[in-house]
């Protein structure tokens, strides 16, 4: 029995001895307020707060003296998380989502040219700007898809990018990746858009798409205020984005929706596009 | 020497620890994602299993066997193989902080990784001498890398592959490695032993 | 006009090779084979090569049913699949064998990893080595052939590796007579696999392929090149015990092995460098397991090692960009 | 017979040249419009500087250069400026181009000053070539007066004419050879001052005989060395000509002068001869028009501003529907949306395939035979960088070296999957370019 202990004391001692020496010898530093951080955060890597990962991210609010950028996926939440760990004032800021401004679908918008290549939309558009006649319109070969760190973007039958109001983050990887610029960020809180891209005059909008803009400045005559016609193209004045709803049904070519109502139809996204209210995303 | 040769091919193609003894299973699976990582999991696996089957060889001759306390074998062995691997943690967190993060949970995990645990205890039981033992352990250490780098190799290949939904990931990685060792099987009577 | 115009980005030619041509071709250098087969077997061959072809085709659009992937028989990869398993098997093999086999060939071997392309083993062999260990038996008992019309009923045998592995164990020394039958050996009258056993039918198909530019002389060259040296070193150290190479070159799977199963391009390495290193492992495994193995036969197993090597030998053999002083490893 | 000189890599594609080798060059009447684009050469586009009713003559300056690496444009007929705006272009989009209405007169202006290039200096020499607009005629229409100004750390002591033309189906370097041997011996003569190089080869395929034959006797007796190279597509990439002819390797990511060649292809030496003597400015070149959906394939001397319809017109019209217009040769020349492009200075040939001969095939998976990889003149791995590229693993691509990719088209005209194994590379460097410039 004592020879058990004994031996098995000794061998014991030997090694914490030898690993006490080790533990001097290669110890590293690490602040402990970076790994909290890192828990925190949402892990996608998106680089939405312009630095190189969530580490990156972490490394520079623990180096630096105030939150120099927000996390826009992790949101309010996250941010006052970080804030407390730090000790600093939370950082407002305010929730944002993509939205694709285009309608024009394969059966709605027409062909430029039959494309044959890469299935990618920077890829296509560098093919004579791409094969819509719409010169803004979505192209509908996924690129912002495949893009989403958030499964948050879903491309439909008929080739259109749509984005899920409740997945999307904000952090704003697909406006960067699509090469028509046609998603924008809005405020999570406007409901209504409108959804086209085309700065084409209107005879020629009417020529390749069903349902674009084409600038007939109706939106603007119902609600002044909410709506803005600049350079052929009707857009949504979003601080005044409560108003915007009156005009959807005057829109001619209804390309004014508004999300309340469930768009877009047919996509698996149509049951949870509905408006999230601020806060709750959060959780 | 010839003895010695044939104890290192078999322990490195014809019984490899984790194709044909299924040992080390949950490092093989965990860090074989990429294959500098399977690399730098196998060279720490490599020196922790040579040192280990060296001190425990000691141990076993010379502290359990003359005290008559063989039953505490596995607790001695853990208790060295445990600390050892403390030990590479420490070192490779200094020297190499990328692999220490693409290691992950893995390294310390190698405490229990039954392939080092195994192979002290095989080696007991194979009443290897001390130059066999340490033959042994290299071999499998061999082994353990080598099916760790193959494995890996495919696994980054089979990440290009568009795996059908119900098989992505685990799934798809054990179907491999059954493959795999499926493969080694063709080692079989080798070399006896 | 202008959006009834194509447009791409360039290259606006091809060469016209596309993959299903690539796999018809491979499928017709087969045919050979498969005549000899059905001459020197006859009607089980037949069986065999009918159960397997239509059931690796059957098994690939249930798959791609399962998977909801688009249906891809018109390539004929999966006939091609299921053509080289049936080559793959003794003709004494049972039809259900020959089915479970596709099975595995096309389920497992492939399309769980995405379908042609993405399999990173070779899926005929695969499912021969799992048939091979689940159903040892089966998969090794051998008939002599029996040539059409000859009214001989199949008697059970051994192929010649067998007999000289069996002598060879008992014994410690060749057995007697191993080198008279070279004649039937490369004409196919011998024990074995009914695919492997003509060299002369199989080299023939090899022609058509190098002929069309399907294979390149680097992966047959080297695992031939190989099992002949090192087989042929064993040979001059001890030519009582180990067979001379000629026999390791016409017995066995070696030629159907070297020619039409390691140069499966999908599993193979891309460049020719990495084919020679891919080929040589192959051989060197190959004569191992033959020389000192448990099995009797090692080709199919040899491959699958190096198929399971390719990603790695790939890594090691990339080609020298144009312009770069050596090849930059990471 | 020794082995013709090559590169490692490439293939031969079928060629199709026959159709128009032998046809003489015929010289395309004025169109009722010339459109000259503003852009016409890499780097900064010129800025107009006529207005819309002007009347300009042959040779005039529409557009002045802006910058160093830039060059004027010249109208190349008399007539009036019927308009300034942005018009189709090679490139697929409207670009601003001025547009000249002939007057039939076509009358030179009047300051064109011949001269004697012995008695001017390499300055002289110089600016010359950039107000004449001279820019690469194989293409890539880089203007040759920055190619001919190399820093003074980067000693130049050969220089390399191509008349390789590797593209299938294009001629008009062949025929430029056969018929004005003399003009491109003369820019030779004006390269070989400017560079005050004596090493000089002439790289052509061997696939012309009869250029090569021809070079050969009228560059009999002096030190340029005619070499007739291996018919294989693409030789006349400016590194692997090179490569071919000194043995020298350009390094990844380097250029031509930094193993002290410079090359110049053999369209641009005859146009720099008449620049030089001449004093006339760039306005016409040699233009194959030639594929299955041309009724008359033939080899025009053609307007820079000529609109591709009125080439076609000269050619015996269209055959049956086109399905695709490409300028330039197949393997590297652009698709086009509309016959209303103009031909410009870098416009070798004009392609067009009838409906039918385009077939349409989804791509399918790797089956990784390796044809792209032995196709490969770069040494790259085009399958493996593609299939990083599709899932946007673009340190992947960076690491296998997509940037040293040249988009010869080897690796997409020999998949068997029809893979746009190009394309995707194009996209990968596009990817990797912006991940660097974000870096900075």
């Amino acid at each position: 029995m004592f020879a058990a202990i004994a031996s098995l004391g000794a061998i014991g001692l030997l090694a914490a001895l030898a690993l006490g020496f080790a533990a001097k010898k290669f110890a590293v530093e690490v602040d402990p307020r970076e790994l909290a951080i890192l828990e925190i955060l949402p892990g996608a890597n998106c680089g939405a707060c312009g630095y190189p990962g969530c580490s990156g991210y972490a490394k520079m609010v623990v180096n630096g003296d105030k939150i120099a950028a927000t996390c826009p996926p992790g949101g309010a939440m996250v941010m006052g998380k970080i804030a407390n760990i730090m000790g600093f004032a939370p950082v407002e800021i305010d929730p944002q989502v993509a939205v694709v401004m285009c309608q024009g679908d394969n059966q709605k918008s027409k062909e430029k040219y039959h494309y044959l290549g890469l299935a990618d939309c920077q890829a296509a558009q560098k093919v004579a700007d791409g094969p819509k006649q719409c010169p803004g319109g979505c192209l509908g070969l996924g690129t912002c898809e495949r893009t989403c760190p958030f499964g948050a973007i879903e491309m439909t039958e008929e080739g259109l990018a749509v984005i899920s109001r409740k997945k999307c983050t904000g952090c704003g990887k697909c406006v960067e990746a699509c090469p028509r610029d046609v998603i924008h960020m809005t405020p999570l809180d406007a409901t209504t858009h409108v959804l086209c891209n085309s700065h084409d005059r209107g005879v020629l909008v009417r020529k390749y798409c069903d349902i674009g803009c084409i600038a007939c400045q109706i939106c603007t005559k119902q609600v002044p205020d909410a709506y803005r016609v600049e350079d052929s193209l009707a857009t949504v004045v979003y601080e005044y984005y409560d108003e915007a709803p009156e005009a959807v049904d005057k829109c001619p070519t209804k390309c004014i929706r508004d999300f309340t109502e469930g768009y877009p139809e047919g996509s698996s996204f149509a049951d949870i596009s509905v408006p999230v209210k601020r806060g709750r995303r959060a959780a | 020497m010839a003895e010695l040769l044939l104890i290192l091919v078999s322990a490195i193609f014809v019984n490899n620890f984790v194709l044909s003894r299924f040992l080390g299973i949950c490092p093989f699976l965990g860090v074989s994602k990429k294959v500098e990582t399977a690399l730098g999991m196998g060279m720490a696996v490599t020196f922790v299993m040579t040192v280990a089957t060296v001190v425990t060889w000691f141990i076993q001759y010379f502290v359990l066997i003359p005290f008559g306390i063989e039953y505490l074998q596995t607790i001695a062995f853990i208790l060295v193989i445990a600390s050892l691997v403390q030990l590479v943690e420490m070192v490779i967190q200094k020297t190499s902080p990328v692999l220490y993060q693409s290691l992950g949970i893995f390294l310390p995990l190698i405490t229990t990784n039954c392939a080092v645990l195994g192979l002290a205890v095989l080696n007991i039981q194979k009443e290897y001498s001390f130059l066999e033992g340490i033959v042994f352990a290299l071999g499998a250490a061999i082994g353990f890398t080598l099916a760790m780098i193959l494995f890996a190799g495919l696994r980054e290949r089979i990440d290009l592959c568009p795996v059908p939904k119900s098989f992505r990931g685990t799934a798809i990685a054990l179907v491999t490695a059954g493959l795999l060792s499926l493969a080694f099987m063709g080692f079989a009577g080798l070399v006896k032993g | 006009m202008s959006d009834q115009l194509y447009l791409s980005s360039s290259p606006h030619i091809h060469s016209g090779e596309t993959t299903d041509k690539v796999m018809r071709a491979v499928i017709y250098s087969l045919l050979p084979a498969c005549g000899v087969a059905i001459y020197f077997f006859g009607l089980p061959a037949l069986m065999l090569l009918l159960v397997c072809t239509v059931g690796a085709v059957a098994f690939e659009a249930l798959c791609a049913k399962l998977f909801h992937s688009k249906l891809a028989i018109a390539d004929g990869s999966a006939a091609l699949t299921g053509i080289l398993l049936a080559l793959n098997l003794p003709p004494s093999a049972p039809w259900w064998l020959a089915l479970l086999g596709a099975a595995i060939a096309i389920i497992v071997g492939k399309q769980v990893y995405g379908g042609l392309g993405y399999n990173p083993f070779n899926p005929a062999l695969v499912a021969r080595v799992v048939l091979l260990i689940s159903f040892p038996v089966q998969m090794t008992s051998w008939s002599a052939p029996a040539p059409l019309g000859s009214g001989v009923d199949a008697l059970t045998t051994a192929t010649p590796l067998g007999e000289w592995k069996t002598a060879v164990m008992l014994t410690g020394k060749l057995p007697e007579g191993m080198a008279s039958g070279f004649g039937s050996y490369f004409v196919g009258n011998m024990a074995g696999c009914i695919g492997e056993v003509s060299a002369i039918a199989l080299l023939l198909g090899a022609l058509y392929l190098f002929w069309k530019r399907i294979i390149t002389w680097q992966i047959p060259v080297s695992f031939i090149g190989t099992v002949v040296v090192v087989g042929g070193l064993f040979w001059l150290s001890d030519a009582t015990r180990y067979p001379d190479p000629l026999f390791h070159l016409l017995t066995g799977g070696l030629i159907l092995g070297a020619f039409f199963m390691a140069t499966d391009m999908v599993t193979s390495p891309v460049t020719g460098r990495g084919m020679l290193v891919y080929g040589f492992g192959c051989g060197l495994v190959t004569v191992l397991i033959r020389l000192f193995g448990g099995y009797p036969e090692g080709v199919s197993f040899a491959i699958l090692l190096m198929n399971a090597a390719t990603p790695l030998i790939d890594r090691y053999t990339r080609p020298r960009v144009f312009g770069t002083v050596a090849e930059v490893e990471r | 017979m020794a082995r013709l000189k090559t590169f490692p890599g490439g293939l031969h594609p079928p060629d199709n040249k026959a159709w128009t080798a032998a046809k003489a060059i015929e010289i395309c009447p004025l169109p009722e419009e010339l459109i000259i684009p503003l852009s016409q050469h890499i780097g900064a586009p010129a800025e107009a500087c006529v207005a819309v009713g002007d009347k300009v003559k042959k040779g005039q300056v529409v557009g002045r250069a802006k910058g160093f690496v830039s060059v004027p444009v010249h109208a190349s007929t008399s007539g009036e400026v019927t308009a300034i705006e942005p018009r189709p272009h090679a490139s697929g989009r409207n670009l601003p181009a001025v547009v000249i209405a002939p007057d039939g007169e076509d009358e030179w202006v009047d300051d064109l000053a011949a001269a004697d290039p012995e008695a001017l200096s390499v300055e002289e020499i110089k600016d010359r070539l950039r107000d004449a607009g001279i820019v690469g005629m194989g293409g890539a229409t880089f203007p040759a007066h920055v190619k001919l100004s190399p820093p003074g750390e980067k000693p130049i002591d050969t220089l390399i004419l191509n008349g390789v033309e590797c593209e299938p189906y294009l001629t008009a370097d062949h025929r430029l050879m056969l018929e004005t041997p003399g003009k491109v011996r003369q820019g030779i003569e004006i390269l070989r001052k400017v560079l005050a190089v004596d090493n000089i080869y002439l790289g052509i395929e061997a696939n012309k005989p009869d250029a090569i034959a021809q070079m050969r006797e009228e560059c009999a007796g002096s030190d340029i060395k005619v070499e007739a190279l291996e018919v294989k597509y693409p030789q006349g990439a400016e590194k692997q000509l090179i490569l071919a002819l000194t043995g020298r390797e350009v390094p990844s990511g380097g250029l031509p002068m930094d193993v002290g060649v410079v090359v110049q292809n053999v369209g641009t030496a005859a146009a720099i001869a008449d620049a030089v003597t001449l004093g006339q400015p760039l306005i016409e070149r040699i233009c194959t028009v030639t594929g299955s959906g041309v009724n008359e394939p033939k080899n025009l001397r053609v307007r820079v501003g000529t609109p591709l319809a009125h080439l076609v017109e000269q050619c015996g019209g269209l055959d049956g529907e086109p399905s695709k217009l490409i300028m330039g040769g197949p393997m590297m020349g652009m698709a086009q949306l509309t016959l209303d492009v103009p031909a410009t200075r870098g416009t070798s040939g004009l392609l067009i395939f009838r409906r039918g001969d385009i077939k349409v095939r989804e791509p399918g998976p790797c089956i990784r035979c390796g044809r792209c990889v032995s196709a490969c003149p770069a040494g790259l791995l085009p399958t493996t960088i593609a299939a990083y590229a599709r899932l946007s693993m673009f340190d992947e691509t960076e690491e296998f070296k997509a940037m040293d990719c040249i988009e010869c088209g080897c690796c997409s005209f020999s998949c068997p999957s029809l893979i746009p194994l190009v394309q995707t590379l194009r996209y990968a460097k596009g990817a990797i370019l912006e991940k660097r410039r974000k870096m900075q």
